[in-house]
């Protein structure tokens, strides 16, 4: 029995029905569908294997400063990409360049940290290195830092935007529901690359002075644009859920127990929406990834010298052809973008049936 | 009670209509497949820049539209293949008058349209008014504006639009006299280019009174499109491919070989190189990503031969401290370009001593600018008043330079490998910026960037080409840079005929464009083509500008004999196409004298 | 039914003219110009240019004549003759300012139809491969099966597509030279695409039949059919797969549209002439006239295939009613 | 041979938290034409039993551990798939409980009977539609051949119970399962359903295994009772006896709970004691000896064997009128003291 105070026992109660119940509520002490669903969630060998390889990935690609990788950006022109070489035999040497991009104070940090642990020592090209000389490993590893922040922001984007657009369309309902759902119709309709090209060019704000910096970062513009162009399914989604929710017999239970329209949202409407859109955010990660690849693959991806997986595949994909080429280019980004991908919608899967959110579409 | 019993269609109609539309669909798709109307594969097939956006000469402008233009259409003057001289091309002779101003050419006797019409002088004056109408937007159009009242004509008010006050004439059916209002000694050259090619003036007049309106989209098309060249456009399917076919009627029918040939839109570099490495395309042309080329360079069927290109950064010299030429000046000689065009291109390229590319066009040899010079730059910079890693500390700091670039990997390569340079020598940090194509042209023509990527491909192999773009009122200037001195020396070479002084004037220009140095030249171009060891008549040429016509394939022998004499001792690629060799009627007639009937063929009636 | 088409048309209307507009605006307002090129033009030649197109006249005054067969410029579309320029309403979408010889209805009249035949081709292996994939991995969930069904479909959605599609290439047209490298035309040619196009959707597709599976697999109208004696196979093709092809068709309706106006990288990487391009290079190369009549296209696309969802919906469920639905 | 004879049928379900023994040691016969009724409370395990038989209980979490069900000279418990589902429909036919839920909602009714036709029967649609129009006529269904193209969801709740049961008797079977098949209906329904059910089984001699919890239903039209308790059946008889002299103890009390409906105003309600035991851990002994009035010391040491009861004799000569020569099982160490209290109330 938890510890909470034994509830007051109303009058009319007979003694023995009295304990009756209280015994009932003991045993069949219902388990909160939280603790349900990360029980549920754990079963799974597949689940809990991509959850420690997302986990992994994080702290890779957060501390990829402190990591003994050699700089990403560290130029030494080579004529020919050099292949991986396995790590026993070049194990490290004590070349390292700390030469960086402009990186914020945490990272800066972070790297005076790896010079004072591992002095010049550095990991040898385990993955071969591009044609410009640099790690491949070490580009693959502060590749994610980008891809995965990308994948974030603009999924958070799409999340803030989509749903609580789709939330208020569900709620109000009437002619705003209308209204707002026709603006996303429209939005559908037109094609994303407009979207993307208008915005782009529209945030990279003329600068009229030397070493003036831009109002907002590429990066920056690029989490709203890529937000831009994948809230809108968000929207329709949490939208139909929200109204599914409103008809459900339980919320017109707390209405008529006199509950207000806030007390409904925050108790009933939310905790359900959230995992729906926990679910959506793990499957709309992956396609924020693969249109940042593409957006790369049509060279309006992330300015270098920053690197991202999307662009190291484009770069890559020319080592996919008969010649015997550089295939060690694209199998680096490629396969890590894979594992990560794959981990994410298996992930996604998995909390999907662990909530019992049934996979519900745009309708 | 229950809604009045509709009768609503069983659930087996739902079934049969969605496995139909599945069943539609696959048929419809395998059946429409035909659309591309496979047929057999032309006898030459290319590519090479991207789409062929239009074949009307006077609008097109790339390098894919020129290579389609010049085989459909043939001037007044052809480019020799090899010296890029110009040749007798419509016409076979011409007379300039001693002043210059005067030029009168004799057009040939046997110049037809591939309709069999003769090409007549009044064609050449008429296509060329069409050209200085401004309403045709003929980027070319500037370059005759050394003709009589050309510019008049071209920029002057509608009204004032006379075309008989031009200085052309036709004196009769096969004479053209063209008068020149300002002296232009390279016209010749000039006239070479595909814009100044004839139209069939009936044809197209005929079009335009049945479409007033639509002309415009349909005179081009195949069943209407009448041209002069060695070939006739047979079909053009948008984005897909062009089909041209050998015109009957061409003067030099005899001496073309390959009778059909199809010119392939492809976008990507690394389909196109598929296609040529599966035999399905005979030649490619196009920049190779950089980590590719050092696998091609050992293939013998890989040609890379100097191209009159330059490959530059354009400095804003009206943002300090741009525009202090000690910045400039130290920014060029922080550069090693050697690393650049060795390590990173690795084709061939030569690394830039002057803004003209190979710093030899023709008889000019441009001047050298300053050599790259670590210490020397550093010092310049410091003198700016700015701090260097050998300053230690004296001096402020240099502020981030943006470097713009238009999307691709090269661009993005070198720009890296310029910023670690300046990195390394100069201390300054660079930041990168890669734009999409508009956006990253308007920023440079608005002056809104630091350092912009540019590249210049000359029209023909005269330093004039080069060095006119950085004259004060140039519209390809875009920096900022006005020189009086650079202005008035430049417009004196263009009005001198005599060759040398030509030359003394251009270098004397030149030596002021590298002192000031408004834009860094980085390297010289060099045209990089797959080409397959079978083709014959291929001809590498500073334009990258082979003749289709001349085009012919090597029977096994000579392919072998071919092999032997060449010297690059290249790695064996595979050299697919017709064993037997595919030569032109002319030389298979003499083929067939000279082995006394055993090979070639006679030179028959019907082939004609 | 025909009062929901009569409403859905109306709508349809409003919201292309919306969407017209806005593309109008995003695209006017990139900037750079169609007629900027590295090479810059002579003012007075780019001027003659801008005003042949109208660029030089007011924004609202582009707008009217890019939209209606108003008659604004007396001399016709390029100023040539009588014949006025028909506006998007009429279907004429004038010159491409891009590929200036031709208009833009023959540039879209040689590309649709491709992409429509690749993407068609594209949706029924999508349909075919996702739903088994979706049944087996349904049939007995958790099982082995069903995980490597699961793990083959997710790998549909793991790689982009340009890798894929060189992968593609490089072992079916290279290692082992079954296909074709590239190109369009026999039906041959159509085999590496349409998977490459398919094989994202087609994973898309298995994962929310098997979702849509499990769940009505659970009803108990499932019970009364197994006590009908109906085999297992039976029960999930024709009684739990018709239930779960809601969330199916709803994915399939806007996924449509965009499979069957092409794919820039599918179109790229096997040089196909299809449409997909045009939309991507309208809009690079500001060529206002391509991108109008593509967004158009695209438009239309997706309502009708919005249309077509509703209608399946109440095919596949009486309960629902059109009315109620639009 | 009776038509069904099951023996001894214990069911097991492996859920997260343990095993659970939902039918423990299961015996009863049904005869041609007879109405059998299992009776006890919701989670006595009387469906699953049922459902066992037909194998419909999903299989990953249900363990059949023995038992046999004999049915026309095979045990069904040991069929195969293949075999089992030639009987399912044909032999034996189910009626579930919420028609509501029970009939496929995108199919016709007409779709759903002619397929369980053209499973079993070599019929082309037309024919197949013609016997489903027959068979819901039979039923009580107004303008049948309309019907047909009817869908669930435009049928009433009674109308769909009809056509559910058109759908099982279509193919003639020789028994039928109604798993509580009018809990979900109204009264004035369900007197109507029950009303077919007799029809029924009187002109088809169908065998009946009707799951309620609905003693009234039970008095007026079951032949034989089954009274299940935690998984077993802790009494059985015909149903005037059980009425009459009830010999287990629960039984007494179900009875005394019903009967105290139509009792004086304002007498208070009778119900049993105590609660159900909770599955994962049954009390040794007698299941129901927490809540039993008559539970001694012996109660809740070993389980009680499933006999027939004795002291009947004695009963009917203290002049309770008692069929001596019924066949009665009980399962209860006191059920003499609980037989010697038939006559006065609980």
């Amino acid at each position: 029995m938890s510890e909470r105070a034994a509830p007051t026992r109303p009058s009319w109660f007979r003694d023995a029905d009295y304990e009756l119940a209280a015994v009932q509520i003991e045993r069949l002490r219902p388990e909160s569908p939280w603790r349900k669903a990360r029980e549920r969630l754990g079963r799974r060998a597949s689940v809990r294997w991509s959850l420690r390889f997302l986990v992994f990935l994080a702290l890779l690609s957060f501390l990829a400063p402190l990591l003994p990788l050699p700089s990403p950006a560290a130029i030494t022109v080579a004529a020919e990409p050099a292949p991986p070489v396995a790590p026993w035999s070049a194990f490290g040497d004590h070349k390292f360049v700390a030469e960086y991009w402009e990186l914020n104070p945490l990272d800066r940090a972070l790297v005076s940290l790896r010079t004072s642990l591992f002095g010049k020592w550095r990991t040898g090209p385990w993955l071969g290195t591009d044609a410009l000389g640099r790690d491949v490993l070490a580009r693959v590893v502060w590749g994610s830092r980008t891809s995965l922040l990308v994948a974030l922001c603009a999924a958070l984007t799409s999340l803030v935007i989509g749903a609580t657009w789709g939330a208020l369309a569900g709620l109000v309902g009437g002619r705003l529901d209308n209204l707002l759902m026709r603006i996303v119709d429209v939005l559908f309709a037109v094609p994303t690359i407009f979207i993307v090209i208008f915005t782009l060019s529209f945030l990279d704000t003329p600068k009229n002075a030397v070493g003036q910096a831009p109002l907002l970062s590429r990066e920056q513009v690029f989490f709203l644009v890529v937000g831009a162009v994948s809230w809108l399914s968000m929207a329709r989604v949490v939208r139909g859920q929200v109204l599914e929710l409103k008809r459900s017999a339980f919320v017109e239970a707390a209405r008529i127990a006199g509950a207000s329209t806030p007390w409904i949202l925050r108790v009933h409407v939310l905790p359900n929406v959230l995992g729906l859109v926990i679910v959506n955010l793990t499957l709309t990660l992956p396609s924020v990834i693969l249109y940042e690849a593409f957006l790369s693959f049509l060279g309006l991806g992330v300015e270098p010298p920053k690197v991202s997986w999307g662009l190291r595949a484009a770069e890559g994909a020319e080592a996919l052809n008969p010649l015997e080429s550089y295939v060690w280019l694209i199998a680096a980004p490629a396969v890590a973008m894979a594992l990560t991908l794959f981990a994410l919608q298996t992930l996604g899967d998995g909390l999907r049936d662990a909530f019992g959110v049934e996979e519900r579409s745009e309708r | 009670m229950p809604r009045p019993m509709m009768a609503h269609a069983p659930a087996v109609w739902i079934r049969r209509t969605l496995a139909a539309l599945l069943v539609a669909l696959v048929v419809g798709a395998v059946l429409a497949s035909a659309l591309g109307t496979r047929r057999e594969r032309a006898d030459f097939v290319f590519t090479g820049g991207g789409e062929v956006r239009s074949l009307d000469p006077h609008a097109a402008t790339g390098i894919p539209e020129g290579r389609v233009i010049r085989a459909l259409f043939e001037g007044l003057v052809v480019r020799d293949p090899q010296t890029l001289a110009p040749t007798p091309g419509c016409a076979e002779s011409w007379e300039i008058s001693p002043d210059g101003r005067t030029y009168t050419f004799r057009l040939r006797a046997d110049a037809r349209w591939s309709n069999g019409e003769p090409v007549t002088a009044a064609d050449f004056v008429w296509s060329w008014t069409r050209l200085l109408e401004p309403r045709t937007g003929a980027e070319y159009a500037a370059q005759l504006w050394c003709v009589e009242g050309a510019r008049e004509f071209a920029t002057g008010a509608d009204s004032a639009r006379d075309p008989t006050r031009l200085g052309l004439r036709a004196l009769d059916e096969r004479t053209l006299e063209v008068r020149l209002a300002e002296v232009q000694p390279r016209l010749l050259d000039v006239l070479c280019f595909y814009a100044f090619v004839p139209l069939h003036r009936a044809s197209i007049e005929a079009l335009q009174k049945r479409h007033p309106t639509r002309w415009s989209t349909l005179w081009t098309r195949p069943e209407h499109l009448v041209s002069n060249g060695a070939y006739y456009l047979a079909e053009r399917r948008i984005h897909e491919r062009i089909r041209l076919a050998k015109s009957p009627h061409y003067w030099d029918a005899d001496g073309v070989a390959m009778r059909t040939v199809d010119v392939l839109a492809l976008e990507s570099w690394s389909s196109a190189l598929n296609l040529y490495l599966s035999g399905e395309i005979d030649w490619v042309d196009g920049a190779i990503p950089a980590n590719l080329v050092g696998q091609l360079t050992q293939r013998e069927d890989f040609r890379a031969t100097p191209y009159l290109g330059v490959y530059f950064y354009r400095v804003n010299t009206t943002r300090p401290p741009l525009d202090d030429v000690r910045v400039r000046q130290a920014l060029s000689r922080a550069l090693q370009r050697a690393e650049i065009t060795n390590k990173v291109l690795k084709a061939g390229q030569m690394p830039s001593h002057s803004f003209t590319a190979w710093s030899r066009v023709g008889s000019y040899t441009a001047p050298a600018m300053a050599p790259a010079d670590a210490v020397a730059a550093a010092s310049l910079l410091a003198a700016a008043g700015f701090a260097t890693p050998a300053s230690k500390g004296v001096g402020k700091p240099f502020p981030k330079l943006e470097l713009h670039f238009n999307s691709s990997e090269t661009h993005r390569a070198i720009a890296e490998v310029v910023a670690h340079q300046w990195k390394r020598t100069l201390g300054l940090d660079a930041k990168l910026r890669n734009q999409e194509w508009k956006a990253f042209l308007s920023a440079q023509s608005s002056l809104d960037y630091d350092l912009s990527r540019s590249s210049w491909i000359a029209d023909y192999a005269d330093p004039g080409n080069f060095l006119e773009i950085w004259t004060s009122d140039s519209p390809n200037n875009r920096t900022g840079w006005k020189n009086a001195r650079y202005d008035e020396l430049i417009a004196r070479a263009r009005g001198t005929l005599n060759e040398v002084q030509r030359n003394a004037l251009s270098r004397e220009a030149e030596q002021i464009l590298l002192s000031e140095l408004p834009c860094i030249p980085i390297y010289s171009y060099v045209s990089q083509n797959l080409v397959n060891p079978r083709l014959g008549g291929f001809d590498d040429n500073a334009l990258n500008e082979p003749s289709l016509a001349r085009l012919y394939w090597r029977d096994g022998a000579e392919l072998e004999a071919a092999r032997k004499a060449d010297t690059r001792g290249k790695k064996r690629a595979p050299a697919p196409g017709p064993n037997q060799g595919l030569r032109s009627p002319r030389v298979d007639a003499l083929l067939y004298e000279a082995s006394g009937g055993a090979q070639g063929r006679p030179l028959n009636e019907d082939e004609r | 039914m025909l009062r929901f088409l009569a409403r859905r048309a109306a709508w349809f209307a409003l919201t292309t003219w919306v969407v017209i507009t806005l593309a109008f605006v995003l695209l006017r307002a990139a900037p750079g110009g169609p007629f900027s090129n590295e090479r810059k033009l002579h003012p007075s030649v780019e001027a003659a240019l801008r005003e042949q197109y109208h660029l030089d006249w007011p924004l609202w005054k582009q707008y009217l004549q890019t939209l209606g067969p108003l008659n604004l410029d007396e001399r016709g579309w390029l100023g040539d003759g009588a014949e006025p320029f028909g506006g998007l309403l009429a279907g004429d979408f004038g010159p491409s300012m891009q590929h200036r010889d031709v208009s833009v209805n023959d540039v879209l009249a040689s590309s649709l139809p491709i992409s429509i035949t690749l993407g068609s081709l594209a949706l029924a292996l999508a349909l075919v491969l996702g739903l088994s994939a979706g049944v087996a991995s349904a049939h007995s969930p958790g099982s082995k099966l069903d995980q490597l069904v699961r793990a083959l479909a997710t790998s549909g959605l793991v790689l982009p597509n340009f890798v894929l599609a060189s992968l593609l290439v490089l072992v079916f047209a290279f290692w082992i030279p079954v296909l074709p490298v590239a190109g369009f035309g026999t039906p041959r040619h159509l085999v590496l695409p349409s998977i490459a196009l398919a094989l994202p959707f087609a994973a898309y597709i298995a994962r929310l039949s098997r979702a849509g599976l499990l769940e009505t697999l659970s009803k108990d109208y499932i019970r009364t059919a197994r006590a009908k004696g109906a085999s297992r196979a039976r029960i999930l093709w024709r009684h739990a797969l018709r239930g779960a092809l809601a969330p199916v068709v709803s994915y399939l309706g806007p996924a449509a549209a965009g499979v069957l106006t092409g794919s820039l990288v599918i179109e790229r990487i096997f040089a196909i002439p299809g449409a997909g391009t045009h939309f991507i290079a309208s809009a690079l190369n500001r060529d206002y006239t391509l991108a109008m009549g593509v967004t158009v296209v695209y438009a239309v696309l997706v309502f009708g295939f919005n249309t077509l969802v509703d209608v399946a919906y109440t095919l596949l469920d009486p309960r629902l009613d059109l009315e109620q639905e639009a | 041979m009776s038509l069904l004879e099951v023996k001894n049928l214990r069911v097991r379900f492996d859920t997260r938290r343990g095993p659970v023994q939902a039918v423990e040691h299961v015996s009863l016969r049904v005869e041609r034409g007879e109405l059998v009724a299992l009776v006890g409370e919701s989670g006595s395990g009387k469906s699953v039993s049922a459902l066992a038989l037909l194998a419909l209980l999903p299989r990953p979490p249900a363990v059949i551990e023995t038992g046999e069900a004999w049915f026309e000279g095979r045990n069904l418990l040991t069929l195969g798939e293949r075999e089992l589902r030639r009987v399912r429909g044909a032999q034996i036919a189910l009626v579930p409980q919420d028609p509501n839920t029970a009939l496929h909602p995108l199919y016709t009714i007409g779709d759903q009977i002619v397929e369980a036709l053209q499973l079993h029967r070599e019929l082309s649609r037309a024919a197949a539609r013609d016997v489903a129009a027959q068979a819901l006529s039979e039923v009580g269904v107004p303008a049948a051949r309309e019907r047909l193209d009817a869908y669930p969801h435009e049928l009433s709740g009674g109308l769909r119970q009809r056509a559910m049961i058109a759908m099982a008797i279509a193919l003639e079977p020789k028994l039928l399962i109604a798993d509580e098949p009018t809990t979900a209906l109204d009264v004035t329904v369900q007197a109507q359903i029950l009303e077919l059910l007799t029809r029924l089984r009187r002109e088809r001699d169908l065998g009946v295994l009707l799951i309620t919890h609905d003693l009234g239903l039970v008095a007026q039209y079951a032949d034989r009772v089954g009274v299940m308790y935690c998984g077993a059946i802790v009494e059985s008889a015909p149903t005037r006896e059980l009425f009459r002299a009830p010999a287990h103890p629960y039984t007494r009390g179900l009875l005394a709970s019903a009967k105290s409906l139509d009792g004086p105003h304002g007498a208070k309600l009778e119900s049993i004691g105590g609660l159900p035991p909770d599955p994962l851990a049954p009390p040794p002994g007698c299941a129901f000896a927490p809540r039993c009035a008559f539970a001694v010391e012996a109660c809740t040491h070993a389980r009680p064997p499933s006999l027939p009861p004795s002291g009947l004799r004695a009963l009917a000569s203290s002049g309770v009128e008692v069929d001596i020569a019924a066949e009665r099982r009980v399962a209860c160490f006191e059920h003499e003291r609980v037989l010697a209290r038939a006559g006065d109330p609980a």
